[in-house]
């Protein structure tokens, strides 16, 4: 039990670190543009992959940075590819908010709210029909449950009997309007709309998002349909990056603060493990971080290639 | 199901059935789907007898074609390589985000590796009665965005060669058909050219080049051939597919020519004729000599003929569209 | 209460027998193009509209002949729309399947599957804002319920609090597939999902469909919400005008046809009144047949006017 | 809120505030809706202040396009002019059914009975570091469609007056704005013309006819004025509309100069810049010695900065476009 909990924290962590150099980055620009950061979510995407199977297929949104790192994309790679760098992802044609790693089966984050679900529909068809015994999942925030294409997708798996997974993050808000002055009702009551499963959860507990996860894996493959796990959580940042936050009320970063998913993580933990795992992670993002920077430029010539096969 | 000698004419919609049969029973990763696709045998009957054939391969959809679209996009970034029927190309519109924004970034954005070789059936033109709803011809929306293949063909053998190569196609392709052309017959040969991107040359001649595709066809020939009575000899090119299109041969033509008329049944203004038009222009230089277009007036069709015979192009606005080009120096 | 049970019959009546005889339009080419008729549904919109005020706005989809001549479209004008004629609705523009009559409050059909929800929400906005004190409603089909529009628009109506009706007309099919094997959960259990209130009621019946709008315009005034109306019903013919019905289980047009509300409605008249109410009807219709064919076709003149203000 | 006076200049997204405040305060069917649009003020600041001094008629929706634009047809029907906002231009392909089809055709099928008095804000192009959709410019997707209006302003002042000529048309009008061109300065007066249609010439010369539009603007003004020191006199038009476009203007001018190029953001295949061009080689035959497009590769558009530079136009590909059509006879 210690060792997944050490896990969690070091998985978590990387995370964070990650994404608040990144930060860094796109205000000094060495990162051109800006990042959707999870900070706060990360107990969602270590807790999910945790219990998926490795060669699951994920699909995320721009949001997506901790669901890449989960999956196991080495994070230079990773970095180098939101830096704009010739990375072995996407050469920094996906950049931020739009990069994927099929290798790790990471099959891409998405830019378009609710965008992905289609596409896991899909993916989940052909490995049903291909028998690989693999369930797809797909993350999305929860302002996204009131996109057509994410209902379109929830009935036809529904009716169709096709397994997969769709984990709702519900941090509160969408973009700079808070979720519930948007959507009539909670996501997982929506499921029943779909005679599908919905599992709730503590989205800053990953053994708990883990234990749903495995739960609604379960469940998928028992119903051959889509199940649903709504995770709650706290977006402890901005939107973006450059978001200023002004439109929140006073004093809910330092309550939802206390709720952040690392400081609990590390709690469970003894203070000397904690503190060896958090200066190894530290140490090993920097590292990233400066290998990433001697990745090369994209090739210039190579700007038109890949927009078809040949 | 019985399949017709080389020598029996069939339909356009049989051709398109029979590519769907061949494309079915030559790859075990081919799946079709749609509204009333499977069990209803295709609302206009393109996959017919394929779910008595093929079972669960050939299957049916709720009303829902933005999923559709992703189910397609999906499933074949994932090794299949599936055929969706869109039943009209006026629903594109309600699934354009999952085709522009998904689909057709999927291999550049990955780099080539993810890959969505995917068809997206559609069919399109205004048919007497139709309404502004089921009438448009949209191909040009589509060669507009990078990373997809759309293709219009009009004759049963196009129809058939087109649906196999798309299908072979590791890009994903929209085949845009016509339903007006449904019921015409012609000889379809199985092992004919599926190449993308190759023109036909319907007629060869050298006062005027003529290109047109998809519904379009039928009426150009027609101007065509009254004029060749009248002593002007038109090239005719039936450009099958407009990404890619075959540059070269228009090109080729009329630079011979100097004179240029392009001919579809989508509106006019910002059409894909506009594309044919410019780079020809673009090419040649002061060399042409004249050029039209020929396509439906900017507006909505009206579901009365009395009206939409007004908008949509017709043998006589193509004849005089020639006549004019040739008129000119 | 005699009276009403009258003019339910009668105004059934009407839109059946038009709709019998543009069948046969369709099918002698009087009518160029297909028509798609709601022989089997009529109750719904002579129901509804009952209950509605005449001025409330009113969208339908292409299978929409009834609620236009419900709302009080003229038959000949009507008839002559059908035909392509230069009518007073759109002089031939719409034709059966998008036609329109805003003088009687009738916005329009649609042929897009699910397309009239969105605008029959802002319709609603508008006279919200404009304290009209009308209640728009829209109908769509069973099948409708899976597009992306519909669930878009009940979840922003609900949250907005903007007050419409829906009316789903659950008819056992989308077109050629029965409804069932399209949609997860029927249309009224969807209902929760948008947090608004559904009502079902036996459709084909228009008493039962009018008390039942009755109270759900007093829903949406009292809850300012999107209502929905689920009403049963059966379609007893063809999807559209061409449509040979293969796919039909034997026997079911048999024992659907004896659920026929127009049966059951002059079932509930005295004989005689019912038989004079018939022949009335059949003159009606006949008289407007021939009134319509002779309108004038279409200017040629005016095919492109109206795509712009000026 | 504080009114600039016509002595200072402002930015475009102030610009485009001040119209909406301007339009809000002038006329009580005016309401402006969107994603974070009215209690945050707008995600680029559009609407800021506005939900502040116009209540509830400035307001929030939920992330849901389809409906948005419904929202925005259903309220224009019924009497109010709603300006609807769609955050980037890549979005309006959610919403395309209800554009395309239910928007479009409003006022052509009733016969006018029916009118659609509306305005859907976007903005679009790509910044550095934007990935594919979150890039793209899809102004000729809509000038395709009849019964749309479309413009594309480029500058403060443009941006002022094409809102409120948009918001007092009683047409559906899109408006197309800049993201990249949101911090640019310029004086606005608010009195200036706001006809619709009515392109500006930004530059005279007799050597070569250039049209541009959006943010291509500033790259253009950039190759001319340094075309200029070189004794190449071009002349300039930013078509701020291109539907309806100002034809005339560009026809007299082509005419004069027998060169044109044509410039813009969206991918040049396809693009509406084919329009202009072959609009011009129909009009003009061989007097039109040599003409060009300019636009976006056919690529979709990749996030680093290193490699969208290869694709997007630039002072350096517009400036070899010109000298191309000069140097040609
Ligand atoms: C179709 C579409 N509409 C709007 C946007 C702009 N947008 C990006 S993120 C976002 C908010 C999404 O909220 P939620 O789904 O809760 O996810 P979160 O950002 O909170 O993770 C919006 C409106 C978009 N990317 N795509
Ligand atoms: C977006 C869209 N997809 C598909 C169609 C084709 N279509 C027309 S009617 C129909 C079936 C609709 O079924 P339902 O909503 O139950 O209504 P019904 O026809 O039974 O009244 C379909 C698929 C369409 N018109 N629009
Ligand atoms: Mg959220
Ligand atoms: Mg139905």
């Amino acid at each position: 039990m210690m060792a997944a909990e050490v896990d969690d924290y070091r998985d978590m962590l990387r995370i964070r670190l990650i994404e608040e150099e990144l930060l860094k980055c796109v205000q000094d620009g060495r990162v051109i543009g800006s990042a959707h950061l999870c900070i706060g979510q990360e107990a969602i995407p270590v807790g999910a992959c945790r219990a998926l199977k490795s060669d699951d297929p994920v699909v995320a949104t721009y949001r997506g940075h901790g669901w890449a790192l989960a999956k196991g994309v080495p994070p230079v790679q990773f970095i180098g590819e939101v830096m704009g760098r010739d990375s072995t992802l996407n050469g920094g044609r996906g950049g931020s908010a739009y990069l994927s790693s099929p290798d790790h089966a990471f099959m891409g984050e998405n830019s378009i709210v609710g965008g992905g679900l289609p596409m896991t529909l899909g993916l989940a068809m052909a490995h049903q029909r291909r028998a690989t015994g693999l369930i797809p999942a797909v993350s999305i925030g929860d302002g996204a449950m009131n996109q057509g294409n994410v209902h379109e997708s929830l009935n036809m798996g529904s009716v169709l009997g096709i397994p997969f997974i769709v984990i709702v993050e519900n941090n509160g808000y969408a973009e700079m309007t808070p979720s519930t002055d948007l959507t009539a009702t909670p996501a997982a009551v929506r499921a029943a709309a779909y005679a599908i499963e919905a599992i709730e959860v503590d989205g800053n507990s990953a053994s708990a998002v883990a234990e749903a996860t495995r739960r609604a894996r379960e469940l998928a493959i028992s119903t051959q349909r889509p199940v649903m796990v709504e995770a709650h959580t706290r977006r402890l940042g901005g939107h973006y990056s450059g978001d200023a936050q002004a439109y929140r009320p006073k004093g809910e970063l330092e309550e939802w603060g206390r709720l952040d998913p690392l400081t609990r993580a590390r709690s469970l933990l003894d203070p000397t493990v904690a503190e060896a795992t958090y200066q190894q992670v530290v140490a090993e993002v920097a590292d990233a971080f400066a290998r990433a920077a001697q990745l090369p430029a994209p090739l210039e010539e190579e700007a038109m290639k890949h927009v078809y096969a040949n | 199901m019985s399949t017709p000698t080389d020598a029996e004419a069939i339909t356009y919609i049989r051709a398109i059935n029979l590519a769907l049969d061949d494309a079915l029973a030559a790859d075990d990763s081919v799946i079709v789907f749609g509204e009333d696709v499977g069990i209803p045998n295709g609302p206009f009957g393109a996959s017919k007898g394929l779910r008595a054939a093929y079972g669960d391969r050939v299957f049916d959809t709720p009303i829902s074609e933005s999923a559709m679209i992703g189910a397609a996009l999906g499933s074949s970034m994932a090794g299949l390589r599936p055929v969706v029927e869109v039943m009209y190309a006026d629903f594109l519109l309600v699934a354009m985000d999952q085709i522009v924004n998904q689909v057709a970034n999927t291999r550049y954005v990955s780099r080539g590796r993810l890959t969505a070789p995917m068809v997206i059936r559609t069919q399109q033109g205004s048919t007497p009665g139709s309404c502004a709803q089921h009438s448009q011809s949209l191909e040009a929306l589509f060669a507009h965005i990078p990373g997809l293949r759309v293709a219009v063909p009009s004759t049963p053998q196009d129809a058939y060669s087109v649906l196999r190569g798309a299908i072979s196609s590791d890009d994903p392709v929209m085949v845009f058909e016509s339903r007006r052309l449904y019921p015409s017959k012609g000889h379809v040969r199985r092992d004919a050219d599926a190449r993308i991107g190759v023109a036909d040359v319907v007629r060869q001649g050298s006062a005027v080049t003529v290109v047109t595709w998809g519904t379009s066809r039928p009426l150009c020939e027609e101007a065509v051939d009254s004029l060749a009575l009248q002593g002007y000899e038109c090239e005719l090119i039936d450009l099958r597919w407009i990404s890619p299109w075959d540059t070269e041969t228009v090109l080729a033509s009329a630079a011979r020519t100097g004179r240029l008329v392009v001919v579809h049944e989508a509106v006019r203004n910002a059409g894909f004729g506009a594309e044919v038009v410019s780079t020809v222009a673009e090419s040649l230089g002061g060399q042409l000599q004249a050029c039209r277009r020929v396509g439906t007036l900017a507006s909505p069709i009206p579901s009365s003929p009395v009206l939409s015979a007004q908008l949509l192009p017709s043998v006589d606005t193509i004849t005089r569209a020639i006549l004019d080009t040739i008129g000119e120096k």
